[in-house]
């Protein structure tokens, strides 16, 4: 990582007539504000809400009305004495936020530690691949649900099963986008770098990985959004505590309104992690970001 | 910007000479064989623009690959100043920094600014200290018309810079032998005339072997000393055409009567190879 | 369309005799972008395309030759200035001014004759006609064994001349051609001169041809535009005199064509420096520097 | 020629090589879920899952009961159905939003922020709003798939190349006429690559909301396959469980590579290159 490193030095240090990253952000606002776009999307959203209250609450259309309406949910989950027992004011409602997280961030960075350096070998080394990559494309039509069971009778507690389930899921997506980054290298790369010197260790460092590095963020784009899709079903299935175990007590329970929440609760947060996995690839990949900024 | 004004550039240069001698190269040599060079001798004196012309896919890049020991060849030898990259016992050349190649599509590092590509070579080699590296990348850079852009990414500039920024990578090294594998193919022919003005101006200062290859023919001409005319696959030098046009060239010698003469003696043996080339099925790719 | 030429064209399968048709472009200007980001493209750009004649017009890459297609053929509209067509101003594309596209427009899933036939299916216009025409363009360009393939399955230089026919068979009043033979290698792309000139001669419509390539210019142009750099705008016009039919061979030697060339390059190559050093100081003292040393 | 049978050959080297691989993967395990009885040493993970052999034999004694095909046969139809729904409305959907800037303006800030929400936490939700328990896993199923090939068909229209439209603009064709013969087809490769990777999502959502939701209202063998394992799981037949994984990858490969077929089908022109 250090070259990567080094590279956010000097983009620091760059003067020049060129734009800067902020001023760029700034313009892009101002221009999107200038848009019909966020006015638009404003509408939208008042349409698909403004639906929803009317469906429910108003007109009480049929097999809408045993759903929970728009004010009963955000009542409920701004309210300082929930009736249900859960909104922002609950220590509850965070304990669930922070499981869900925690057993995502195990899942997430051993899959991300694990995935990417099996990637970059698959792809390095070809000997390797042969080997490995038929095992693995037998594995992966097998829906990382349907491991559910098996996961339980391996591991034991309610913990780790949920924790296997989701780094399974993850792990798959961040191996093969690795596998393929490295793959779509140009191959005149790696010579350029052979022919200016470069052992073969260097131009897996200074070529293979960073040249893999729009790939692997991709990878983990998908990841992300695998380990909160499993992670959800787990929690579901077994486990105590996490998102996806409110939403589906609050339904046993036939407390209704916390289904909702925890639905929102879990778009917020998936849209949010996903964010900072682009955001922390836009911060390593520099040069892409600025080649694309120079596109527009 | 000291610019040199050498009428005589090639008696100067002492290293760099490619002895290219019998050179056979055979692909897949247990399905049904494929020859892409056929008992190839060629001899490039140090300090040369040497230019290989021939229509696409006839096995030139074949031979820039052998040299560059980017794969092996078959049979014969290749040596260089009298050293043997590959021939018998030795397969496959190792690659070097001595024989730096400036490829067809570029391949400066995307993810590396432009200094630190031009630093690359030392900076593996290790044998100097980083602030001496970049030092001495700096003022190669201004010397190439590139300071101003040391810490942009190369997908910042122009394409022309792009090329600038890799050929003076490429010299950072103090190779003995520049391989230019078609590097100005996909440009439009008035940025390439520029592109060919900028590449002299950089080899009048730092002379070194420049084995060129191209399918353009007055490309050829408007750099070259020499043009090897190669012969559609397998390939094989089929004409040698001396380009007696004084150095420092500049564009208006494209349209001088030595150049249109040159031109009219080469073009019909290129064209008769393009067209066999074609009526073999050999695709532009 | 008139049917004038409707029948013009079921008269005669070949060549065929057009009315004037000229194109004016008038103190035209063009602005990408906004604030900070704002790229002035095209400033103050006229010339007129005139009828019966092959314009073509050369600049340096990147120059705007684009954008001003873009406004002629009424894809985008000038912010100042006005471009009109026998006299009429160019509001949206019409089939009366049709474009080939610097790299290959084919449809990738339409056949070569799909392709051909697409302009008269999409209008539902005389089909039978345009099938016996299409057939009779498909052998023209020598591709009947071609018809039924794929774009990708042809080469570089078929490809070219199916969009030619393509072009053809909708009987446009003016041809606009954007680097039409860009990427093809030397030989195909003087094969393809000689086809283009040879198609031109035999009917002398009103065409325009923009390239960046000094020889083929002046091997097709009656007219030659020399475009400056960025903003561009008409920096000088060169009729062409070199009679017609032209051949490469005999253009080779043609004493004239090498005096216009010398002309034509000494104008472009600066264009060209100017494009090159895209503005950058440091590009342009060595550049500078470069061209002292070489006087 | 000559370089496709020098792939050919590299090809059965490293199918070789794969076979090599999978076998000794199947022999560990195998040894693993024996360990214990082999050698008295439990090997972690592996020693608690049935071998192998275990598992074909129950796999075998399956064949012939049509209970298990009938999990098949409705893990099939729900997956059919569900996808077929995302297929006819995600396709139009993303179509329009594609060529109507408003449309896209309107709805799709809202389509990206109920995009993040997993399919599966719409299980409880949707059992609430549908009336019956088939329509609410298909509603679930349909849902995993839609996002994605809205997704994909609106990425696809979007990055037609623009010459495409002024060639055609330029010959005199109707915004009808763009649509039919240059948007559509033009968007056909991005909706076989979609409705591809939302076949793969459907699989894993049928599994999880027939687990879930305890098979559907018929239960027992009209539960499906994720169902099946479920039950094997409860019911303590554990070797049944890996039958049932088994089944469904063959499954969803199946399904895949259909789609990959009739995807060529549609496409003739991407086979020529």
């Amino acid at each position: 990582m250090s070259s990567t490193m080094k590279t956010a030095d000097v983009v620091t240090n760059t003067q020049g007539p060129e734009v800067s990253t902020l001023s760029l952000t700034m313009f892009r606002f101002a221009s999107w504000l200038k848009s019909p776009r966020p006015y638009l999307m404003m509408i939208g959203f008042a349409i698909v809400l403004g639906f929803w209250y009317l469906a429910v609450e108003v007109w009480k259309l049929p097999r809408f009305e045993d759903m929970p309406g728009l004010t009963e949910v955000f009542s409920e989950w701004f309210s300082k004495d929930p009736y249900y027992g859960l909104s922002i004011f609950t220590p509850e409602y965070y304990l669930h936020i922070g499981i869900s997280l925690r057993r995502i961030a195990y899942a997430f960075l051993l899959a991300t530690c694990l995935g990417v350096p099996l990637g970059l070998f698959l792809g390095w080394s070809k000997n390797f691949r042969e080997f490995i990559f038929p095992l693995f494309e037998v594995l992966r039509p097998i829906p990382i649900l349907a491991w559910v069971p098996l996961a339980i009778i391996m591991f034991a507690g309610s913990e780790s099963p949920v924790i296997f389930l989701t780094f399974l899921a993850s792990f798959f997506a961040t191996t093969l986008n690795t596998m393929l980054g490295v793959e779509s290298i140009d191959e005149s790369y790696s010579r350029a770098a052979s022919c200016l010197g470069a052992s073969r260790w260097q131009v897996f460092r200074h070529v293979v990985i960073p040249g893999a590095m729009p790939y692997i963020f991709t990878g983990l784009q998908i990841s992300i959004g695998v380990a909160w899709f499993s992670l959800v079903a787990g929690e579901m299935v077994s486990g105590q505590y996490g998102l996806g175990y409110l939403i589906n007590t609050a339904y046993m329970m036939i407390e209704y309104p916390k289904i909702i929440i925890g639905m929102i609760t879990l778009g917020i947060i998936g849209f949010a992690t996903s964010a900072m996995v682009r955001m922390l690839g836009d911060y390593l990949m520099q040069w892409r970001v600025r080649e694309l900024a120079l596109g527009d | 910007m000291s610019a040199v004004m050498d009428e005589k550039p090639v008696q100067q240069v002492t290293k760099g000479a490619i002895k290219i001698d019998d050179v056979v190269k055979i692909y897949d040599p247990d399905g049904a064989a494929v020859m892409a060079v056929d008992h190839c001798s060629i001899d490039i004196p140090a300090g040369e623009i040497c230019m290989i012309v021939g229509p696409s896919g006839c096995g030139k890049t074949t031979l820039l690959n052998a040299i560059a020991g980017f794969h092996g060849i078959t049979s014969g030898s290749i040596h260089l100043d009298g050293e043997l990259l590959c021939g018998p016992g030795k397969p496959q050349a190792v690659p070097g920094s001595d024989r730096i190649v400036v490829f067809q599509n570029g391949a400066l590092f995307p993810w590396k600014t432009n200094l630190e590509n031009i630093a690359f070579g030392p900076m593996m080699a290790g044998k100097m200290s980083k602030a001496e590296i970049y030092d001495k990348a700096r003022g190669m850079m201004a010397d190439a018309g590139l300071s101003g852009t040391e810490n942009n990414y190369p997908g910042e500039v122009s394409s022309g810079l792009r090329r600038r920024v890799e050929i003076v990578r490429a010299l950072m090294n103090d190779p003995k032998v520049l391989l230019f594998d078609e590097p100005y193919r996909a440009l439009d022919s008035l940025t390439k005339s520029v592109m060919h003005e900028a590449l002299l101006e950089i080899y009048y200062r730092n002379k070194v072997t420049i084995f060129f290859i191209t399918h353009d023919l007055e490309e050829a001409i408007f750099l070259g000393h020499r043009l090897i005319i190669m012969s559609s696959r397998p390939c094989k030098p089929k004409k040698i055409v001396e380009v007696d046009i004084p150095h420092p060239r500049d564009y208006s010698a494209l349209t001088s009567t030595r150049f249109r003469e040159i031109m009219q003696e080469a073009k019909g043996v290129v064209n008769e190879e393009a067209q066999k080339a074609f009526d073999a099925g050999e695709k532009e790719g | 369309m008139n049917t004038s030429t409707q029948d013009n064209f079921t008269a005669n399968t070949g060549a065929r005799v057009q009315e004037a048709s000229e194109i004016v472009v008038s103190n035209v200007s063009k602005t990408y972008g906004s604030g900070p980001f704002s790229k002035t493209v095209i400033k103050d750009c006229s010339f007129t395309i005139e009828s019966n004649k092959l314009t073509v017009m050369i600049g340096p890459s990147g120059c705007g030759k684009s954008t001003l297609i873009q406004l002629i053929a009424g894809f985008e509209t000038p912010d100042t200035g006005t471009i009109t067509m026998n006299g009429a101003p160019i509001t949206g594309p019409g089939k009366d001014r049709l474009v080939l596209f610097q790299e290959s427009a084919l449809f990738p899933w339409m056949t070569t004759y799909d392709n051909i036939m697409y302009g008269p299916r999409a209008r539902g216009e005389g089909l039978k006609e345009a099938a016996k025409q299409a057939d009779f363009l498909l052998a023209k360009v020598g591709l009947e064994a071609f018809r039924d393939k794929y774009p990708t399955q042809l080469s570089g230089g078929m490809q070219r001349r199916a969009e030619l026919a393509r072009a053809m068979i909708n009987k446009p009043e003016v041809m606009i051609l954007d680097e039409p033979f860009r990427g093809l290698d030397n030989m195909s792309k003087e094969l393809m001169w000689e086809y283009y000139a040879s198609l031109y001669e035999e009917d002398r419509n009103t065409n325009f041809f923009v390239t960046t390539d000094i020889d083929e210019a002046i091997f097709l142009a009656d007219r030659l535009l020399i475009m400056s750099n960025l903003p561009t705008s008409t920096r000088s016009v060169i009729e062409i005199d070199i009679p017609r039919p032209r051949k490469i061979d005999t253009l080779a030697d043609n004493q004239r064509s090498n005096e216009i060339k010398k002309e034509v390059m000494t104008l472009l190559h600066e264009e060209a420096m100017k494009s090159f050093s895209g503005g950058s100081k440091a590009a342009a003292d060595f550049l500078d520097a470069y061209s002292k040393r070489a006087e | 020629m000559k370089r496709s049978k020098f792939i050919d050959n590299l090809f059965s080297r490293a199918t070789l090589r794969g076979i090599t691989a999978i076998v000794i993967f199947v022999l560990i395990w195998e040894f693993g879920a024996r360990s214990e009885e082999l050698t008295g040493w439990r090997m972690p993970f592996l020693g608690l899952v049935p071998a192998p052999s275990a598992v074909a034999a129950s796999w075998a004694g399956l064949l012939g009961d049509p209970s298990y095909w009938q999990s098949w046969y409705m893990s099939f139809l729900r997956v059919f159905g569900g996808f077929t729904a995302a297929m006819l409305l995600g396709i139009p959907l993303g179509l329009f939003m594609a060529i109507n800037k408003t449309f896209h303006g309107l709805y799709f800030p809202t389509f990206e922020i109920m995009r993040p929400i997993p399919p599966l936490a719409w299980v409880p939700a949707s059992i609430i709003f549908w009336p019956t328990q088939e329509l609410s896993i298909a509603f679930v199923t349909f849902l995993g798939a839609f996002y994605t090939i809205v997704l994909n068909v609106l990425g696809g229209a979007k990055s037609i190349n623009k010459q495409y439209l002024q060639a055609a603009q330029s010959m005199g064709a109707s915004q009808w006429d763009i649509f039919r013969r240059i948007v559509l087809p033009a968007t056909l490769p991005s909706i076989v690559v979609g409705s591809a990777v939302g076949m793969g999502i459907t699989w894993e959502v049928v599994v999880a909301a027939e687990m879930i939701s305890g098979g559907g209202a018929s239960g027992g063998a009209g539960g499906g396959l994720g169902f099946f394992i479920w039950s094997s799981y409860v019911g303590g037949s554990y070797e049944q469980i890996v039958v049932g994984m088994i089944s469904i990858g063959i499954a969803g490969y199946f399904s895949s590579e259909l789609l990959r077929q009739l995807g060529g089908f549609f496409t003739p022109w991407l086979k020529t290159r």
